[in-house]
């Protein structure tokens, strides 16, 4: 039932205070007073509480359970970091209070970037992006005022590998540059040859993520980053996948010029049904002057905002950023420090290893090879021997209580499942994670129907997407 | 190992052995180590945390919230416990794009229904589930009118949000799109002869505010009768206002959008906050982010999917109509949270109470000799000569636990000791009358 | 799957800061130092979070639906309260602290004692009983005290209606009263034969509640107050029913000399699992010197608390009660004030009479009068002529959805319902539950062993209680 | 009407034509109405509530951490996050009594995991789901003790806490059982002596506290020899020092009773607390109070369910083991998550940490020349002479930001200027030094 359908006219679910004003009338031509009420919800404070309580348990969420979605790098989201960004001395302040007042945000805003730059080997960075798209965007944005700033205009062309995120060509061209894409070698990395042929002098940059979608590491990256620099382009970094490299080698020390970061990712805030994230965009110190408006700066023990940025791309969103994802970000790294994030590393790494060599008795590794983070399963040929599909096992694996890995992604790979347990996950859980895909694969064989119907538990059964876009419902429909 | 870390020593002995290695060093194959270990402190407890952070929390002030007078984009307004206490649900918090439609109802069906919501409030036929906030709202709009009309002209009130105006022009100078500034006349009001004279057969799209960023209300029907009928009318909205404004879709708007922060979410130091994105169906297909959908499942249950992805970067990669991917769903909830606490009538009385606060200071503002800026109608804030030296008075105002109206002369260089003042129903007639004492 | 399953050996969830204080050794005999660690659950902390949040999907509560359990007054609970009583400077003060450091505690219970007494009409009151049946045991010790205080050593005896809730028993016995039950009259309501014949020179004190456990006033109220008193026995009054009567009358006026409240009835406190409670007793004039120690005083603008009550009946727990179930409903109290307090009497009347009257057409009502905030139902004849028993049709309204009433009690009605639906719940819910009710009536016609086997669709199945209880088991097994 | 009543006037119509009466009074058949209007004020709407409560609870001081030296029954522990998020989950804190087990699992398991936790604890083999504090625990003990062996007097030592001793004295007295005291010794402990020579055929039980009040750890294994096999042996404990000290359970205890606050319970101002409860299975159904036991479904599965129902009120009535209903669970499901994230090894280390502070302050003390009252070895919390006027330095020490270590003397007249001091892991020693200032 929706919120709609419980609403009864004249019920009401707030009060407030009288303020004691005279009331003034509405000093405006009729046509701008509002004539009919917009059909918002007229409920009572326990309508709404059951609604929404009773949706939230519809939820699976990384607090229920196991949620190996590949790319997406779903970790545990600590308690104490909603709790102290819901602190009022961060969430109740305003962003144009003066600055002499929000000395402890700035200050936050400000060592986080600190931070942040460290652990990616970068100069400088912004923390103003809203999510990793919008990062990448800044950072393509950065790339293309570089170019313009030195008076090379023809630099018209960013190359992609096709096994990239779709984000990045959607950013690239949102900068305004043609896409290339190159195809990925048969082992799963950038092929040099198709790269130095489409590396010319109309390139821009080269958008990589390393460990790439794969979960496989980019190997000739020291030998990319010359080729990408000898010609003049840039080397762009899509920090997605950094939770892998935590602890053994930074973006910046690769070569990346610039490095965007998700702080809904490797830094543990949560993804809130999609978002709010944060997308901190870095740079080495010759692209510093780019980064958007306004930076953070100390000065003499201050902290303040700069607005006087010349050459910067400009404003990409109002205000500063998430701030309170930032204060999440920054709980965490204050409570992991260098010895937790060289863990979280490790253990991210290790899980994602372990689960392959548990996979692989299940499932085809798409490129058997040590992977980083996570890796890509395929059942393409069981696919066409069962008709059975990775979607199918996918809604199947909700039967079992755990969520579905990312599936249909990197477009190279077919029927395949992305797999990334990340660190917080324990050995039990993935051993049962692999027990459940093969008691799936088993019941696939001896009864292909019974997969394709998945899944049965959930609190709707398999639902029909196709319709749902060919003949849209956008909003409740109040009839008339 | 640490408290979200699960490994134990044995278990990861188990482990490398049955991927058949010896150390976890061995696990990196190719991969050159370029650090030993972060040039950061070590971590620590929780306590010793939560400490520092909370002593961090308590150097930036907090002001009582009646005698905040500044908006600008970001409001306060009294949010009820409830809607914090349900957006804070883990299992909405923890959870991430819906995915696995099947297990993931909770969140499809509030932003739905949070969608339907946004409809509403604008007038308009289909919202999508969220973007950034107002200035990226914006900048898309324009791009998608560009998508529509093919042509690459826009025309912008110089009167809305200035962050909103820079970066939209981030957004449309790469793919050559010129946004040209309408003037405003002395209500503050677009100048409808510069308007039309602006317009050209280039000209994609119409740019308004509604109310602007001076609080006007702009006579959108004015506006819509100037423009031709193939341009695209985008109205840049503020959401509270809209209980009592005429809905833009009925006065001829093809896209509003706007930042819906005041819709239930605290102010966050200026984010989080949520773009709202509404138009009509005719141009669904050219709009960006994510929409949801109703359907059924096998058994004919009503549930809900996510729809139209054909336009999303996954799917169209570089020809989609926008790279948004995360966008700001829990933002959504909390405003479809908010939004069903307050219902029509409740939103309707924060509208009239805000206005009446403004209209109250205005009024005694000028009482006291102190000029308003613009002449049309205003709904929760307004532009007034603030008087000598008004930006180290609006300081000194902070140190006497009020945030006073905001000095524009940062933002607006013409607007020297002019402010922009904001009340909203936090405000107390009490709060306003000690306001005034410092005027 | 319990957490101690879940567990593994050397797994932590927690870190504690370091104090730098040496360490110093355990200065005890060899056998006073433990050996063997308890077996605590090992486990990280997104292990413990995913444990309680499944479990707490297994819960109905009333964030959750209807929950019409009769004598327990299940209405909303406020979340303003819970962020109120979970503040710091209500949460984190200690017991012991110098009272002028705690002026702000101790006036709200002072404010609080105030505001109840006066919805009692009662002269004086204590808060610190912790719950319904400490604040029984705490007004029949002052009974106890009162007589003996009078040198009246004869007054042995407790007089309690057969209608009466088990504590009134049970707490009279405590107190070390002889229990003597009086049969109800056929209008379910105290006969006043049975108390006359009943009350004699022995009886100390008539226990009643009204409403009664019925749902029904007891109209001869002053009538049974003279009785006793005339008899020289106190009149006490269990105030769990009070919600009828908000606005309406008062205890006090109807002749109680005691009163116990039970906050997380009528004042809405939360029920947590089945507490903590708040128990409040009110007195009259005569009986305040009994109140329990220490009591809340006001002198001169300052607020105290006094151990100096020679006549008390003495401690009764430690401390000074539930203080954070207190503010809970002191936060309620200033947010009904007396304009909503009435409203919530007569529309926890209204909705009682309601659904007893959609009720009625399905079940039979015991006694069909106008009842007061709840009613009571039977199906005796129905389970007779189907053997389909109330606690089959309960256990199909958990199929449903929604929550069973209270079943089997009072113990004079068999077979029986007893329903309380609140102020909180609205027409469209009452609607619905009769329609569910009337829907599963149907079944159990058709069907009589699918309802006996219900209910189908919750988190487990009908549980066996009997061999539960037969061969208990009390805790986890952890095996050798 | 109103955000918590749902009512509609046009419903109240339905609904009043459906019973069949035309006005809400004709509901009142038979009611006197004694009053038009509580002598209260009206109602006011959350936020102005919310800033009054604010700032009444801005009237109590709150101390740093770390500057708290009081114990005495109440604790100060580091509190996880996880624990307070986690246990108020909306789904635990609104649910009642599990009556209908089938959707009270959560509940249930809950408990049921908490009761083996206590039982780990405390060495033995029941323990019920909770009691209303440790004072009421133990009084319900006593009467318990006499329902086992059926005579009438229990000797107590006198080092429990006094509001326990004084709790069951008022608890005992109408059911005619005498409690009488034992002595303390020099070492604070229990007079081996007195305690043999107060021993007679009428005894039921003995209790004795581990640590006591005083902090100080009684020799339970001597106390055991010292009385006949048919008494029951009595002990209140605190959950924390059990992590370190041999459990009562292996020392000849027949019932362990406590506060639990200490498990990641608030201090609150002194309740909600939670009083725990163990004993033996010989003697369950004697016990009073709430027990969950493990069972199965129809189908198999294992679920749990309230059992040995047959002692308690609702059935027993006038002849049940106690008149409890209602009881702490919500706090012992709180006690349930910290121990499950805290561990045995957190739990020592908390224990341990309380205990090195505890004697690096006493050491420092008697270095300073105070002297400690008692020489029996001591957990947490010991008794010094703090010197003349303690009090009023106390006082004094509060206005300071220092919660110092409680005088005894309004508790116990004999204690003049001496103190109850107490640490735990959350006493830094830059804060006792701090402390050790003032003395
Ligand atoms: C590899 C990669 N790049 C970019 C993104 C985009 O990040 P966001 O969703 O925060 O915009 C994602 C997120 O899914 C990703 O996995
Ligand atoms: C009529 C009646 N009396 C007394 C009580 C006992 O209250 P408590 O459970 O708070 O001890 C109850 C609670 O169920 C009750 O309904």
């Amino acid at each position: 039932m929706t919120i709609f359908e419980i609403s009864k006219s004249n019920r009401i679910g707030y009060e407030l205070p009288e303020n004691n004003i005279n009331d003034f009338d509405l000093n405006l031509p009729e046509h701008l007073i509002r004539k009919e009420d917009p059909k918002l919800p007229q409920v009572s404070e326990v309508d709404v509480v059951r609604h929404y309580t009773n949706l939230a348990a519809k939820n699976y969420a990384v607090d229920v359970g196991f949620y190996p979605l590949g790319s997406c790098t779903m970790k545990y989201n600590p308690k104490i970091n909603e709790k102290i960004a819901n602190l009022e001395g961060f969430s109740m302040i305003h962003p144009f209070q003066p600055h002499e007042t929000t000395q402890g945000a700035l200050k936050l805003m400000f060592e986080l970037k600190e931070m942040l730059c460290e652990i990616t080997g970068m100069d400088d960075m912004t923390l103003i992006p809203s999510a990793g798209a919008h990062g990448e965007l800044t950072g393509m944005l950065i790339a293309r005022a570089y170019h313009l700033s030195r008076g090379d205009t023809k630099r018209t062309k960013a190359i992609v590998p096709d096994s990239a995120h779709g984000t990045n060509p959607a950013s690239a061209a949102m900068a305004g540059f043609e896409v290339v894409e190159i195809k990925s070698g048969p082992d799963g990395r950038v092929d040099l040859e198709e790269l130095k042929n489409a590396l010319d002098e109309n390139v821009a940059v080269l958008m990589l993520t390393n460990p790439n979608t794969l979960g496989l590491f980019e190997k000739d990256i020291l030998k990319i980053s010359e080729m990408v620099h000898e010609k003049g382009a840039l080397l762009y970094y899509d920090g997605a996948n950094l939770n892998a490299l935590l602890g053994i080698t930074r973006p910046g020390d690769m070569g990346f010029d610039i490095v965007h970061l998700n702080l809904h990712k490797t830094f543990s805030t949560p993804h809130g049904m999609g978002g709010p994230g944060s997308g901190p965009v870095g740079v080495k110190k010759h692209l510093a002057k780019f980064l958007p408006i306004p930076e953070i700066v100390k000065e003499n023990e201050e902290y303040k905002l700069n607005y006087n940025k010349p050459d910067s791309i400009g404003f990409i969103r109002s205000n500063y950023g998430n701030f309170s994802v930032m204060v999440r970000a920054y709980t965490y790294l204050k409570t992991m420090g260098k010895d937790g994030l060289k863990k979280v590393g490790q253990m991210a790494v290790l899980n994602a290893n372990y689960l392959r060599k548990k996979v692989e008795k299940i499932m085809e590794i798409a490129y058997p090879d040590f992977c980083m983070h996570e890796f890509v399963s395929t059942c393409e040929k069981f696919t066409k021997e069962t008709g059975v599909k990775a979607l199918d096992i996918a809604k199947r694996l909700l039967d079992y209580g755990v969520h579905a890995p990312t599936m249909y992604f990197p477009l190279i790979v077919h029927e395949d499942f992305m797999i990334e347990p990340t660190e917080t996950e324990s050995k039990d859980t993935l051993d049962k994670f692999a027990e459940i895909l093969s008691k799936i694969f088993e019941e696939a064989k001896e009864n292909p129907d019974f997969v394709k119907n998945a899944p049965y538990n959930t609190p709707v059964r398999r639902l029909d997407d196709v319709s749902a876009s060919r003949k849209p419902v956008f909003r409740f429909n109040f009839g008339k | 190992m640490h408290r979200y870390i699960p490994h134990t020593p044995e278990e990861i002995n188990e482990m490398l052995k049955e991927i058949g290695i010896n150390s976890l060093e061995d696990l990196y194959v190719g991969v050159p180590r370029t650090i030993d270990d972060y040039n950061l402190e070590n971590g620590k407890d929780e306590f010793t945390v939560k400490k520092e952070l909370i002593n961090l929390s308590k150097e930036n002030k907090l002001f009582e919230l009646e005698n905040i007078f500044a908006g600008a984009g970001t409001y306060y307004h009294f949010i009820p416990t409830v809607v914090e206490t349900l957006a804070n649900n883990q299992r909405f918090v923890t959870a991430y794009t819906p995915y696995q439609a099947e297990v993931s109802q909770g969140t499809l069906q509030s932003l739905f229904e949070y969608q339907t919501m946004m409809c509403e409030l604008t007038g308009m036929e289909v919202a999508n589930s969220s973007m950034y906030d107002g200035a990226t709202a914006l900048a898309e709009a324009m791009l998608m009118a560009v998508r529509i009309n093919n042509k690459t002209k826009i025309l912008a009130a110089s009167s809305i949000n200035p962050e909103y105006l820079f970066t939209s022009r981030t957004y449309c100078t790469p793919q050559n799109i010129e946004i040209q500034e309408i003037k405003w006349d002395e209500n503050g009001e677009v100048d409808i002869n510069d308007l039309k004279n602006k317009i050209d057969s280039n000209t994609s799209a119409v740019v308004v505010g509604y109310p602007n960023f001076f609080g006007i209300i702009e006579d959108l029907k004015k506006i819509k009768e100037a423009i031709p009928e193939n341009i695209i009318f985008i109205v840049v909205s503020e959401p509270i206002s809209l209980s009592i404004l005429e809905a833009p879709g009925k006065l001829g708007a093809d896209i509003v959008v706007g930042e819906g922060q005041a819709l239930g979410i605290t102010p966050n130091f200026g984010g989080p906050g949520i773009g709202f994105f509404t138009t009509l169906e005719k141009y669904v297909r050219k709009m960006p982010g994510r929409i949801i959908g109703e359907t059924k499942d096998v058994d004919g249950k009503k549930g809900y999917v996510m729809i139209l992805q054909t336009r999303e970067q996954h799917i169209r990669r570089a020809r989609a109509t926008s790279n948004i991917c995360s966008n700001h769903a829990l933002m959504a909830l909390t405003n479809a949270i908010y939004m069903s606490v307050m219902g029509p009538s409740g939103l309707k009385k924060v509208a009239k109470m805000s206005y009446n606060a403004a209209h109250y200071l205005a009024k005694k503002l000028e009482e006291k000799g102190y000029k308003l800026t613009f002449k049309g109608p205003f709904f929760n804030e307004f532009v007034f000569n603030a008087g000598e030296n008004y930006y180290e008075r609006w300081k000194k105002l902070s140190e006497n636990g009020i945030l006073g109206p905001l000095p524009l002369e940062k933002s607006l260089p013409n607007f020297k000791n002019k402010a922009l003042a904001c009340c909203t129903e936090v405000n107390t007639k009490e709060s306003i009358d000690n306001l005034l004492r410092h005027f």
